[in-house]
């Protein structure tokens, strides 16, 4: 049961991954994109890491729904209406990434893996809470004030001019 | 196998990041390889060493990783375009000077 | 076969009507809103929502055409009237309702071809497609163009659309079209141009009965229908529909005290109403010779607050309150020369076409820089009476800028 | 409390379509213009409109991307449901896992591509516009959601739904969090496209994202918008109305009247106020809305940490 699901939804996000260089628009792109996403985070939850699953979903679909913006703000012919090839050094690239599926794959099944030790803890959010706030505090400090850096820097870098030098626009940040 | 998925979406990624033009979609491939490590990573907390936090706490700063990199990249792309018009990697590179 | 009469049956209790006014026709407009709603129907927002396509008027050739498309873009089963009078509402959207679930429409659905089902684009009048500048001359599967680039107002090159609005959309002003070019949903530039009945008639001629400004109650509910309209755009059918009734109340000349009454209900209501103020506040602001020159009394001496946010969208529809209550009170005259404005209120002002083509220019110019909802409230605050122009020598006129 | 059966599925289903035909049926006897109709023919209105529509010949545009429009059309429905599988119902929920509250806030997020899509797909002016509107409104009150969802979290120290119901035993959530509850209201009415959040769907833009859908497209995207209040007045119900608690009258009994009363209010709410459009309520939102959930979110923390030890 498990398997088959995992199987499935292995299946779905690889497909997925794959339709996002494929197709010829960019909403199916940004779309493909999402359930590829949804169906690794899909598969992560069954491993009982429900938050991390659910959170992955969660993030990943905020941020191709800001991609729709971005996307349309870009890209010329963002409907697709026209067959789109916007590749480069094709073959170069998909002799590349062959290579490294094979290496990593390979990896991973001939790695000898060492034994499990433990089991997962009955609730493993909490034990994920316990940690962020107990003994990786300083992990997710670093990370807030990563976050709070980048969220003023992407402002500076995107807007042309300072915020008090314009007619005040409510534009909201790019990222949430 | 939670790997195998793994190397499959970080390779398409791989190969989306390496032969795309936009920017955006350069971005796409980013996320997709990303997305393999948010994938392995939860595997191998899951397979490894459950009862540490360790890898959900890996796989959240990897997460906050992918945001951080999708602000600056959507930051960096409206720079570009204002300086320059230019949404494709290869004019990015060309205007360089 | 039970069923699907059933089912009919079921259906034709709440059709969705999709209303054409042809410049010059408002008060057929108002009578067949009456009419339908008296049947049960309601306003379609979009040929794809509507069963009913109802022309008000006797259109030009170049608004006929808008019709067709439009009639052509309706899914079905849909009828079509055309009403060029008032007197001829009832009977027609009774005509209509039946045809709606009668065997006729088995018939029609056979005989469509589409646009959409095959072949090239349609120029477009209710907005269904999107066709760009005819710039680098690529040509797009579907007959389609590709958009071209311009700057924005954050001096990004994006992407320019060129739409027309109207003539058919809810709550528009008549025949209206405006061309505009939008990034996003900002109107960068736009343009008025108008779209003709089919007889033109000169704006003090005999169109006298079509024609609601006449008269005190009339003129009331002229204010009244503004209202209306701009309660729908500005998103809030509940008091929309106050307005509207109170309209139809004021027009067939009821007696003025239950109006009245049901005026100063809808007045406290939108008075009260801080999210109404919020969405019209500093929009389409003119300066009091503007305002003077298209017509707008001084409403600043009739109680509206205009020294906050100056002559905006607030400060009209506020200022349409007022009037209605004073026009229904019998004071409407005498109120112009008493405050010693001579350019205030004689009447039927706005009815003049260098009035009503002020307004257009004005709001096209306003328009510029804003959403298209705000843009829709400009246009809707200003209330160009596009009859008064379609006797005038029509030509494209007003552009503007960003 | 017990996680029910799979076919629990079923049930749990027609509750919500049920509770979404009651606010049709609410919305219908509300309206203003049928005010001199009999109250049959306007309670019996979304009969009338489920008819109309079914009777209605799918319409199509020119070039469409049919496949995302119709994936659109069908999301909010799809949400509804999924979401409505973890709330609580009379002590009962479909599905109660550790994560339900993120799950709600995920399915959410959720909306954000597929009304997008639903708006992209019909390849029209004014659906895209629509379909733009949905992910800028979406942007003013997605994180005044977020914090708001989490005051329940905290103050239960669980994100599992029936936890957080417990918790409430005593005191309900919205006594002392009326902050969170009425960002959650209003979040709810935003992602519903409902009355004042309404800017999406505005008759300004010819219907926004329901511009050009006809038939059974629009009926599944109507129903689907009906659906998400329902199910987001069930979630009301059971984070900050305590669920099944109350007095005299059996859980589930209690459980269906909230939930009733909270969607009575959203459907109500469409006829006092105009639409809000997306500037003005951006500013709102990230001047005005968010400071205060977090003030919120501040109170219910120490509260959290003094009474929990």
């Amino acid at each position: 049961m498990r398997v088959t699901a995992f199987v499935l939804l292995a299946l779905l996000a690889v497909a997925g991954g794959v339709a996002v260089f494929v197709v010829n628009s960019m909403a199916r792109a940004t779309i493909a994109l999402a359930v590829s996403f949804v169906a690794a985070g899909a598969a992560i939850l069954l491993v009982d890491a429900a938050y991390l699953g659910v959170i992955t979903i969660l993030m990943m679909l905020m941020e191709m729904g800001i991609m729709a913006i971005f996307m349309i703000m870009f890209m010329m012919n963002p409907g697709g209406l026209m067959p789109m090839s916007m590749m480069h050094n094709k073959r170069g690239a998909l002799v590349v990434s062959i290579v490294v599926f094979l290496l990593l794959a390979g990896g991973a099944l001939g790695t000898p893996w060492p034994q499990r030790r433990g089991t997962p803890p009955s609730d493993p959010t909490l034990a994920l809470g316990e940690a962020i706030m107990g003994g990786k505090m300083l992990v997710m400090m670093t990370v807030s004030a990563v976050l709070f850096a980048t969220i003023v820097s992407a402002m500076v870098l995107a807007t042309g001019r300072g915020r008090y030098d314009g007619e005040p626009s409510a534009r909201p940040a790019d990222d949430a | 196998m939670f790997l195998v998925l793994a190397a499959a979406l970080f390779a398409t990624g791989l190969f989306g990041a390496l032969s795309q033009q936009s920017v955006v979609m350069v971005m796409m491939g980013l996320e997709l390889m990303i997305n393999a490590l948010v994938v392995a990573g939860a595997a191998f907390w899951y397979f490894l060493a459950p009862a540490r936090p360790d890898g959900q706490v890996f796989v959240l700063v990897v997460l906050a990783a992918m945001t951080v990199e999708m602000a600056l990249g959507f930051a960096v792309a409206t720079l570009l375009m204002r300086a320059r018009d230019a949404d494709m990697t290869d004019m990015a590179g060309d205007l360089r000077g | 076969m039970v069923l699907s009469n059933r089912l009919a049956g079921w259906a034709a209790r709440r059709p969705h009507a999709l209303l054409v006014e042809v410049p010059g026709a408002t008060a057929v407009r108002w009578v067949a809103e009456a009419e339908l709603a008296r049947a049960g129907a309601v306003a379609a927002d979009s040929a794809a929502d509507a069963d009913l396509l109802v022309v008000a008027g006797a259109p030009g050739a170049e608004l006929t055409a808008v019709v067709d498309e439009v009639w052509a873009q309706m899914p079905g089963p849909r009828a079509r009237i055309w009403i060029a009078e008032p007197g001829a509402a009832a009977g027609a959207v009774a005509q209509a309702l039946a045809s709606l679930i009668g065997p006729g429409q088995a018939a029609d659905a056979g005989r469509r071809r589409d646009a959409w089902a095959a072949g090239p684009a349609t120029p477009d009048g209710g907005g269904s497609a999107e066709d760009g500048d005819e710039g680098d001359g690529m040509q797009m599967p579907g007959g389609l163009m590709m958009a071209d680039r311009a700057p924005d107002r954050d001096g990004l090159q994006l992407d320019v659309l060129s739409v027309p609005l109207g003539p058919v959309l809810a709550d528009w002003p008549a025949g209206l079209v405006v061309d505009v070019q939008v990034q996003g949903d900002v109107v960068q530039r736009a343009q008025w141009r108008l779209l003709g009945p089919a007889q033109p008639s000169g704006p003090a001629s005999d169109g006298a009965d079509a024609d609601p400004g006449r008269g005190p109650g009339g003129r009331a509910a002229s204010r009244l229908g503004a209202l209306a309209r701009l309660l729908g755009v500005a998103g809030w059918p509940a008091a929309a529909v106050q307005a509207r009734r109170l309209r139809d109340a004021a027009w067939s000349g009821a007696p003025a005290a239950p109006v009245r009454t049901g005026l100063r209900r809808l007045d406290r209501r939108l008075r009260r109403s801080r999210a109404l103020r919020w969405s019209t506040d500093g929009l389409g602001v003119l300066t009091p010779d503007e305002a003077r020159s298209q017509g707008f009394p001084r409403w600043d001496a009739a109680g509206a607050d205009t020294a906050r946010t100056g002559h905006d969208a607030t400060a009209r529809w506020r200022g349409w309150l007022t009037e209605a209550d004073a026009l229904l009170a019998g004071e409407g005259a005498g109120r112009g020369a008493a405050e010693g404005d001579g350019a205030g209120h004689d009447a039927g002002r706005e009815d003049d076409a260098s009035v009503a083509r002020a307004r257009l220019d004005a709001a096209v110019r306003l328009m510029a820089g804003l959403d298209l909802a705000a843009a829709r409230v400009v246009m809707a605050s200003l209330d160009p009476h596009c009859g008064a122009l379609a006797g005038a020598a029509r030509r494209p006129e007003g552009t503007t800028s960003a | 409390m017990t996680a029910a059966p799979v076919w629990s599925v079923l049930p749990a289903a027609a509750l919500v379509l049920a509770y979404a035909s009651g606010a049709a049926v609410l919305d219908g006897l509300l309206d203003p213009a049928d005010r001199d109709r009999g109250a049959g023919v306007r309670a019996g209105r979304p009969l009338w409109e489920t008819a109309r529509l079914l009777r209605q010949r799918r319409r199509s545009t020119v070039t469409p991307d049919a496949l995302l429009w119709r994936a659109g059309a069908a999301g909010p429905l799809v949400v509804a449901l999924l979401m409505a599988v973890v709330v609580p119902m009379g002590g009962r929920a479909v599905a109660d896992p550790v994560v339900g509250v993120v799950w709600f806030n995920a399915l959410d997020v959720a909306l954000w591509l597929l009304v997008w899509s639903a708006g992209w797909g019909a390849n029209g002016v004014y659906a895209l516009v629509g379909g733009y509107r949905y992910l800028a409104q979406a942007l003013a009150y997605e994180l005044p959601l977020m914090f708001a969802l989490t005051g329940p979290a905290v103050a239960a120290g669980s994100l599992r739904m029936s936890e957080v119901v417990a918790a409430q035993h005593g005191l309900w959530f919205v006594v002392w969090m009326p902050v969170a509850f009425g960002v959650f209201l209003g979040a709810v009415a935003g992602f519903s496209l409902w009355g004042p959040f309404g800017y999406p769907a505005g008759r300004d833009v010819a219907g926004g994202v329901l511009a050009e859908p006809s038939g059974v497209d629009r009926l599944v995207l109507l129903a689907g918008r009906y659906a998400l209040l329902a199910a987001g007045a069930a979630m009301a119900s059971a984070l900050f109305l305590g669920g099944p608690a109350g007095p005299v009258l059996p859980g589930w009994l209690w459980s269906a009247l909230k939930t009733a009363l909270v969607l009575a209010a959203l459907v109500a709410v469409r006829r006092r106020m105009p639409v809000l459009r997306a500037d003005r309520v951006m500013r709102l939102a990230w001047l005005v809305v968010l400071p205060l959930t977090l003030a919120q979110l501040l109170v219910v923390a120490v509260i959290a940490v003094v009474v929990g030890g």
